[in-house]
Parts: structure tokens; sequence; C-alpha cells
């Protein structure tokens, strides 16, 4: 019996986007053991959130994480708004629920294109990539920035969509639909490529469910669970569109389920966009103060599905502000299903789950409680903590 | 698939007076901590099995432990923990994505798993001071003492 | 069902179109409408209200009013001539993150985003604007 | 007068100098031709078009510092990379280059090339495991690993044309097309040119075969700890073994170099020209397969069909002499 040895992986590594620190017991290529350790990418954004008021938040919770960032700003207006008791006009939510589907567009096709990396197939990668500018450029084009969108605000969106923008973004998705096919045929034909996703990172429908894993990769092991459909919030209840799981268990199924979730959202985008209702697309009157009380707000990110928690004390900032993304909720399971395959297959088991630590690490770490008590720090402080105690302890000296 | 409302099954398996139910339809139930083990089971009965995330707050008095359920409804479970006695039993056993988020709370506020199959460090570095739980609001930190730089404001 | 080297004959269609990477610094960025770059200042439109001062989540504006004294002396009979207010906007542009929060949100309109995106500077003054 | 020419052939012409400008050379096609593919631009700037980039990396690399670790073996560590170079300079001064027997070619020279060109992949693999560092130890044994897998349907592949010719002279073999045989003695073999192929994208140790530095999991894999001068003469080394390993293919399958000096070396252009730009076309078509896949593929597929590719030349041969 080969003896073990402990192989660290992270929080520095070539495969690892973001800084986590993986600890793997090998036997010879084999892996026996897996534990997951995070918290470096921790920024205290949720502290900062409590000393903005609500307008300000949205900006901040935006940089969260740069490719689901209309994610957590629509989970966030959503949570707001229920606490203000707001009605957002139709056109609003339809307008919120495109740069929705087109996010989880350019997320997956940002997934795939990484996927094939991790696996050293680059032509696929690049030609990915390539593609994804389309939607990047429509993304661009509506909202004002590829990356940061600030396309929500709450009550509504910030922007209209203009006539002639509608049409460019129909003809946008022909060339899109039929990249994604040919995409489609290459991800299941390649055989160097299947050889490496199939049969590897497997995860049993039944241990996916214990996990409480979500997104793709619960879907992709065949459990039945999207929150458009089971919590419809946004313009969701008024668009027609099947969930996609498949039996597959293993990352091969996950590259499916992705794929089909492309082809799903672009079949979304041309139902919203011929049946744009007319109208305002912002609340007119909103109330900066919010009145006391907690909601829970879910929306399905690209990567599943993503918790906001807001508490409001009657006043301009949130008392509390709590964020679970989803990679929170797989990365345990990515661990598990690591277990059993070899040392070359570690970053496309990781990746598969579409990890995303910026979101992740984001847990506040200090209540600021002007009115009731005494004031404990602020975020300033708090940052100034930060390198005062590197200075001291390590010797850093930013 | 929502369609179906989840008020009859709930009511029976919980009190009337603790279930409250949100202007968007989510279920708010306040549990007591002993009964929490027992209202998961009758949850994961109804085939609501996906504890999304445990919120952890400091509401001054006493400390609340949300856990939101997503499933055909949606069902947080309030639990209140009393000051003196941190504690809370883990789910570890039924709901095995439990075991993230349990440490998580016990790192931040200081809420022990009791029974919790393998307590790491989840969200703070190694060498965090052991008895601070930042979340709490009578942590103190330190003085820091070095003016924060980067512009002239 | 996998077919070997299925990406090759689209590999070959490469060779003969056009690279799509365009050569950045060398060719022009084109950049759509709407595009949020900087914050422009009209301190014409301006009323020193300063809400955007308030709400600007990375408090990267600072807006400044001076108040000149009238040059003609006072008439009787007329009202003293009002002294007129200037208002300088100092932005700090490594702190700005390009929201448009302070357009959206300016009464007077006195605020717009224009379309520059290439501000790299050496040092963080020279990202300290100051318009009039 | 002799020694002179000895000088200049060994120095100069199919000698150092030739054979790093031209790997250089190749190593830019190869990397054009792989960006093109993707629909990038790939090389750019340095030279027409970004051709003298390999160079500048090179110059690059030694400017840069070089750091030795400190456990490793401080002599050995130095000398892999001058070993692997001279291995595979000597290789290439066997390579006919403008006309069909090369600098002093003698029977069983086929033989003498194979076995240089393995030394680079033992001094690789010296080179893990001397610098005493976990990645590189790792990516040492895994150079190892695979070298046992693609070396004999190498071996199968290169010889085939040998026996097809019934001699182990390179001259002999490259001129066999032309002079003994038929020209349809080069379809003939086009098994084993694709196993050939295969195996020595497998000895560059370039995707689909290059897990020892697939910098997604090993990091850099027996090249780790080198930097400076001492990884300027390994990636010298690298593009000199693909111009060498190219060279011989197309010397052995395509029929050699004829003509004089200028059609000569016209045609090692071209014809290696052409076999790297197919060895990219391989890079960019797949995707890097598991060290236990490429074990399994290679005694499974590579093996097996050098192996039939021989008998089919058995039969021919038994043919033409019966």
């Amino acid at each position: 019996m080969a003896e073990t040895i402990h192989l660290p992986i992270g929080p520095q590594h070539p495969f690892l986007k973001e800084p986590a620190k993986f600890d793997f017991d090998i036997q010879g290529e084999e892996i026996v053991g897996a534990r997951m350790n995070i918290g470096y990418n921790h920024r205290g954004l949720e502290k900062l959130c409590e000393e903005r008021n609500y307008y300000q938040c949205l900006y901040i919770l935006e940089r969260i994480c740069g490719i689901c960032s209309h994610s957590h700003t629509t989970a966030f207006c959503q949570a707001t708004e229920k606490l203000l008791g707001l009605e957002i006009p139709k056109r609003g939510l339809y307008l919120r629920t495109l740069v929705c589907e087109l996010e989880r567009l350019h997320s997956h096709l940002l997934w795939l294109g990484v996927a094939a990396h991790e696996v050293g197939f680059d032509s696929l990668f690049m030609l990915v990539w390539r593609d994804r500018e389309l939607v990047m450029d429509a993304l661009e084009a509506i909202s004002g920035n590829r990356v940061n969108y600030a396309f929500n605000t709450i009550g509504g969106v910030r922007r209209d969509l203009s006539e002639e923008q509608r049409t460019k973004l129909l003809e946008m998705l022909k060339p899109l639909i039929e990249r994604t096919g040919f995409y489609a045929n290459i991800g299941t034909n390649e055989p160097s490529f299947l050889a490496r996703i199939r049969g590897v990172g497997k995860l049993p429908k039944q241990r996916a469910i214990d996990m409480c894993t979500v997104g793709p990769f619960a879907r992709a092991s065949g459990v039945d669970r999207d929150a458009r459909r089971d919590v419809p919030h946004a313009a969701y209840p008024y668009l027609d569109f099947k969930v996609i799981t498949n039996e597959e268990c293993d990352i091969y199924g996950r590259v499916l389920v992705r794929v089909l979730e492309i082809l799903e959202s672009c079949k979304m985008v041309k139902q919203m966009l011929e049946t744009l209702p007319e109208g305002e697309f912002v609340a007119p009157k909103v109330m900066r103060r919010v009145p006391a009380g907690a909601a829970v707000s879910y929306y399905e990110a690209p990567r599943g599905e993503d918790i906001h928690y807001v508490r409001g004390n009657g006043t301009e900032k949130p008392e509390r502000v709590k964020v679970r993304a989803p990679t929170m909720a797989n990365l345990e399971a990515a661990c598990e299903s690591v277990v059993g395959s070899f040392v070359a297959d570690i970053p496309i088991a990781i990746a598969s789950i579409d990890p995303c630590f910026s979101c992740t690490d984001r847990t506040s770490v200090v209540l600021n409680d002007r009115r009731r008590g005494r004031r404990v720090t602020t975020w300033g402080e708090l940052r100034t903590y930060g390198i005062d105690w590197y200075r001291r302890n390590r010797g850093i000296h930013f | 698939m929502v369609a179906r409302d989840w008020q009859g099954e709930l009511t029976a398996l919980f009190p009337a007076g603790d279930l409250t139910r949100g202007s968007d339809g989510f279920f708010w139930v306040k549990v007591d901590k002993d009964r929490l083990r027992d209202a998961v089971a009758g949850l994961k009965g109804l085939g609501i099995t996906n504890l999304s995330t445990i919120i952890a707050e400091d509401m001054r008095e006493h400390y609340l432990l949300s856990y939101p359920f997503l499933g055909a409804a949606v069902v947080t479970l309030l639990v209140k923990i009393d000051r003196d006695r941190p504690e809370v039993p883990t789910l570890a056993g039924t709901v095995a994505g439990a075991i993230v988020y349990e440490r998580e709370i016990r790192d931040v506020m200081g809420i022990t798993p009791v029974g919790h199959p393998d307590l790491r460090r989840q969200v703070l570095p190694e060498d965090w001071p052991a008895g601070v739980f930042p979340l709490r609001k009578d942590v103190t930190m330190p003085a820091p003492t070095v003016a924060p730089q980067g512009g002239d404001k | 069902m996998s077919k070997a080297a299925v990406l090759v004959p689209e590999l070959l269609r490469n060779l003969a179109t056009h690279p799509v990477t365009r050569a950045f610094p060398f060719e022009a960025a084109v950049v759509p409408k709407g595009f949020r770059g900087t914050p422009r200042f009209r301190s014409e439109n301006c009323i020193g209200c300063k809400v955007c001062m308030r709400d600007c989540p990375s408090d990267a504006i600072h807006i400044d009013v001076t108040v000149i004294p009238p040059t003609e002396p006072a008439v009787e009979g007329q009202p003293a001539p009002k002294p007129k207010k200037k208002m300088t906007m100092t932005l700090y542009l490594d702190r700005c993150v390009h929201c448009e929060r302070c357009a959206e949100v300016c009464p007077k309109d006195s605020i717009y985003l224009d379309e520059e995106f290439a501000m790299a500077a050496f040092s963080r003054e020279a990202l300290k604007i100051v318009m009039e | 007068m002799n020694a002179l020419k000895v000088a200049l052939y060994l120095l100069v012409f199919p000698g150092f100098a030739f054979q790093s400008i031209f790997s250089t050379w190749l190593e830019w096609l190869d990397r054009k031709l792989y960006a093109r593919m993707q629909n990038r631009r790939g090389p750019l700037y340095t030279g027409w078009s970004g051709m003298m980039q390999p160079v500048a990396d090179i110059i690059k690399l030694l400017a840069k510092e070089d750091i030795t670790p400190s456990h490793a073996d401080k002599k050995a560590f130095a000398f892999m990379p001058v070993l692997s170079l001279a291995a595979v300079i000597t290789a290439g001064l066997y390579i006919p280059v403008w006309h069909l027997s090369s600098f002093n070619s003698f029977e069983g020279d086929i033989v003498v090339v194979a076995y240089l060109l393995t030394i680079p992949s033992f001094s690789l693999f010296l080179a893990g495991w001397f610098s005493v560092s976990p990645y590189s130890l790792l990516g040492g044994t895994r150079v190892l690993t695979q070298l046992f897998a693609y070396e004999v349907p190498f071996f199968l592949a290169l010889l085939t044309p040998a026996v097809m010719s019934g001699s182990w002279r390179i001259a002999r073999i490259a001129a066999y097309p032309w002079t003994g045989g038929h020209w349809w003695v080069m379809p003939v073999q086009i098994i084993a040119f694709g196993v050939a192929l295969l195996t020595l994208q497998a000895k560059l140790e370039r995707v689909p075969f290059d897990i020892p530095e697939a910098e997604t999991e090993v990091v850099g894999g027996p090249l780790t700890e080198y930097s400076g001068k001492k990884l300027a003469l390994f990636r010298l080394q690298k593009d000199i073994l693909m111009y060498v390993g190219s060279a011989l293919v197309a010397c052995v399958f395509l029929g050699g170099f004829k003509g004089g000096l200028l059609l000569g070396t016209l045609q090692l252009v071209l014809k290696t020209s052409f076999v790297v730009g197919l060895l990219s076309v391989v890079r960019a078509a797949c995707a890097r397969i598991r060290i236990d896949q490429i074990v399994s593929f290679s005694w499974k597929w590579l093996a097996p069909a050098s192996l039939v590719q021989l008998l089919i030349v058995l039969l021919i041969k038994a043919k033409g002499a019966m």
C-alpha cells in the first residue's frame, strides 16, 4: 500500500484563478482524502454595506464577483423591495431578467472555456471566449460596462432598452445559438476532451441532495431543483422554460447541463425581447428609509441559487446583510467528488463547480451599531487594524 | 410546483402560534432549540431538504439563528439561543450540507454545534485569537495605530 | 460516439479567416454609445447641493463652493448685488468606480459620464482632477 | 583544408549555428500557426510579424537571474542542460541536409540518431531529480513513465522505412523512393508516418502528451526550479529537438533532400515545416490526456499500428523479392 503523501494545492496555484487552499492526501496517483480551506479572499464587504445606504450597497455587492455581479444586485434589490413592499413595473422586471439571462449566457460560456483550458484544450478555450464577445458587447451596449453592469436599482432598472438596441440583440442571438450548437458537438465528440471529463468527479444523486448542492452542479447529478421555477422571482413567472437535468453525475454531465442551459437562456432572451411590455421601467417614488424587518430573497445565479438576507432597521443603512453565494454550497461536495480520481483530475474536478471564491469569502467581521450601545469599529478602523496586524505579525508593509 | 399551497401541511407540523407567512409567501417558523432536529426531520418528510445557509445574528438579548430551507416551499426556522449557553444541536446527521455552515457560525458567533463531526476553522485565519468572535456586539478590537493611507481623504 | 479530430475542419477554416484580436494600443478600441467613462462637470448648472458627494459609494467626488464678493459697490435703491457662487468639483479618479450614480442623482444634470476609458496614470495625485 | 571544412560543417552550416537559427524559426512557425488556428494573431512585434520572438525569449532568459536551489546538487544541476543540448546537436549532425548523405553517414546511423534523441528525455528526468523539489520530482517521474510509453512505437515507426529500403543508413533510406524502390513507397507507410508524428509529439512533450509540464497540476514539471541561462539552454534544446525530430521524420518518410546546396536546403525547409505544421495541428486539435491514458493509448493503439505497418512492409518486401 503506497504511503499517503499530503499534497497542498493553493492558495496560489496556476489552475486556481482565486485564492483557496485544498489539502489532498494522495497514494501514488490516486486521491484518498480532500479538505478545503477558504477565506483568503475575504474583504469584509458585508461590513462595508452596513456603513452605506441601500443605494450605495448596490455598487459594493455588485463587486462581490466579477462574473455574476448582476445576480447579487438582483437578489439584494428583491430583498429590499420586499422590505419596502414595492411593486416593480413589468417592463422593469423584464429588463432585469433580460440582463440576468445575458449574464448566465456569458458566465456559462466563460466556464466552458475555463474547463477546456483546465484540461489543456486551449483551442476550445480561445474559440469559446471569442464567441462570448457577442454577449459581452451586447451587455456593454445595454448597460454601459462589460463587467459591472450597474443595471439594477431598488425599484427596477436604471436604463431603458431602445428599439434599435432590441433589434440588434435579436440579431445577435442567431449566430450565438449556431455557435453553441457547434460547441455542444465538440464537447460531446472530441475523444481527448471526453477522456478527461467522462467518469471523473462522480457525485451520486443521493449524496448531491444530502450535501445541499445547488445549480448546474446539482442538476447534473439528477437533482431537479431550480430557483427560477421553485421560487419564481423577477419576470420568470411570465416565461416558459425547461429545467435541464441529466443523470450523468460526472463532469461530462455538467458540461452538457451548462451547454443546454445556454440554449435555454437564448430561447428565454428571445421570448423576453419579443414580448417586452411597454411602460415605466422603474418604480416612481422609492423611499430612502427602509422599514424595520428581515427579508430573504432567492435568485438562480449561473452557479446556483444565491441567497441574500437583509435586515432593515428603519434607517437609510441596512442593519445586517448576509450573502450566501452558490459556490459555498458546492465546495464541500466538490472536494468529496475528487476523492477516487487522479491527481491530474483535481483542476477539472474543482473547476467543474465553476467556483467563485470571491463570492464565497465575504462574511462580515464586525457589526457597527451606532444607535444601540458602544460603537465597536468602522470599516476604516477594520482596514487599518488589518494593515497594522500584518505589519506587526508578518512584517509586511502595505 | 408552487401552486400547491403548503399552508395545510406546515400547520399540521408546527403549532399555529410559531408559523407566520411573509408577504412573498415564504414561511417563518419559530422553533425551540431542542426541537430543531425533529423539525428538520419533519421538513425532510415533506421533501424540503435543501438547507441554503445558517444566518447567525446577535440581537443583544439573545442570539438568533435562521435556517432557510428551499424546496417546494421556502421555510425558515428561527432558533433563539440565550447568551449564556451558546450551543445548538448539530444537523450533520440529517442534513450533510449543514456541516460547512455550522463551522462558520462557530467561527464568527461562537455558537458551538454540539456533536459536530469535524470542527475546523472555516472562515477565519488559523491564527485568529481563540476567544474573539467577530460577529458578536460586545467584541473589542485593539485600537488601530496606523493612519489610513491612500489619497488625502 | 466520439469522432476523432472533430475540431480540425474548424481550425483549418480559421487559418484562412482574419484573426479577431485587436492590437489595442496600436488600433483604437471602439466603445459603444452610453459607455460609462470618466465623470465630467458642468459648473454652470451646479447649485452646490452636494447630493452627489453624499451618494457616491466610494467618496470619489468633492464639491467646493467659493463665494465671490460682488465687484460693483452697493447702489442705494436697488437690492445689493448678490455674491456669485463658483462651484469646483475635485474628482478622485483612483477611487471612482464609474457607476454613474452621481449623474443619476444630480437634480440639475451638472455631471455626465463621457466615453473616455484609458485613464491610467503613474501617480495617485495625477488621478485627482479638479474641474471648474 | 579538410579541418576547416569539418569545423565549418560542425559549427556553422548543419551544425550549431544553423540548427539554432532554423529551430527558433520553426518554433515561431509553430506558435504562429497555432495562434492563427485559434483565430488569434500570435507573435507580432519582434521582427517581421514576430519572427524574432523565440530568439527574444531566449535572450531574455539569458539575462534573467539564474537561481540554483540550495539542496540541489550544484554541478549536476548545471550540467543537465548542457548534456541534453550536446546530445541533440550531435543527433542533428547526422541528418543529411543538402544532399542525400550527411556528414559522415555510415551503416546504422539511424539507430545512433534515435538513441541520441532519447538522451534529452533522460536529462529532463535527471534535471527534475537533481533539483530536489516535490513538483519537479513528480514531473521527472512522469517524464520517465511517458518515455516508456512512446519509445517502442517511436522506434518501430522510424525503422519501418529502414526495413523497406533494406539498409540502416539514413542516406540510403532517403534515396530509396527515388533510386531503388518506387514512388508509391511513401504513401504505403502512411500509418508509420502517423505513429511517428504522434510519438514525436510525445517526445517533445507537447499537448496532448505534455503531462510533465502540465502547468495545471505539476506547476513546471522537471523544469520548475530552472531559471536564467540554464532554462534558456533547455528552451533552445527543446527547439532543436523539434527541428531534429521533424527533419528526421521528413527525411525518412518524405524522401530526403535531393539536389544541390540551394535546392536541397529548400527541400529541407519546406518538408520540415510541413511536419511542424502537422504537429501544431495535432497540438491545436487535442486536449491534454492523463498519464495513465497516455500509456494505455500508446500500448493499445500506437504499438499495434506500427506492428501492422511493419507487417505490410514485410509482405511487400516478400512479394517484391519473390
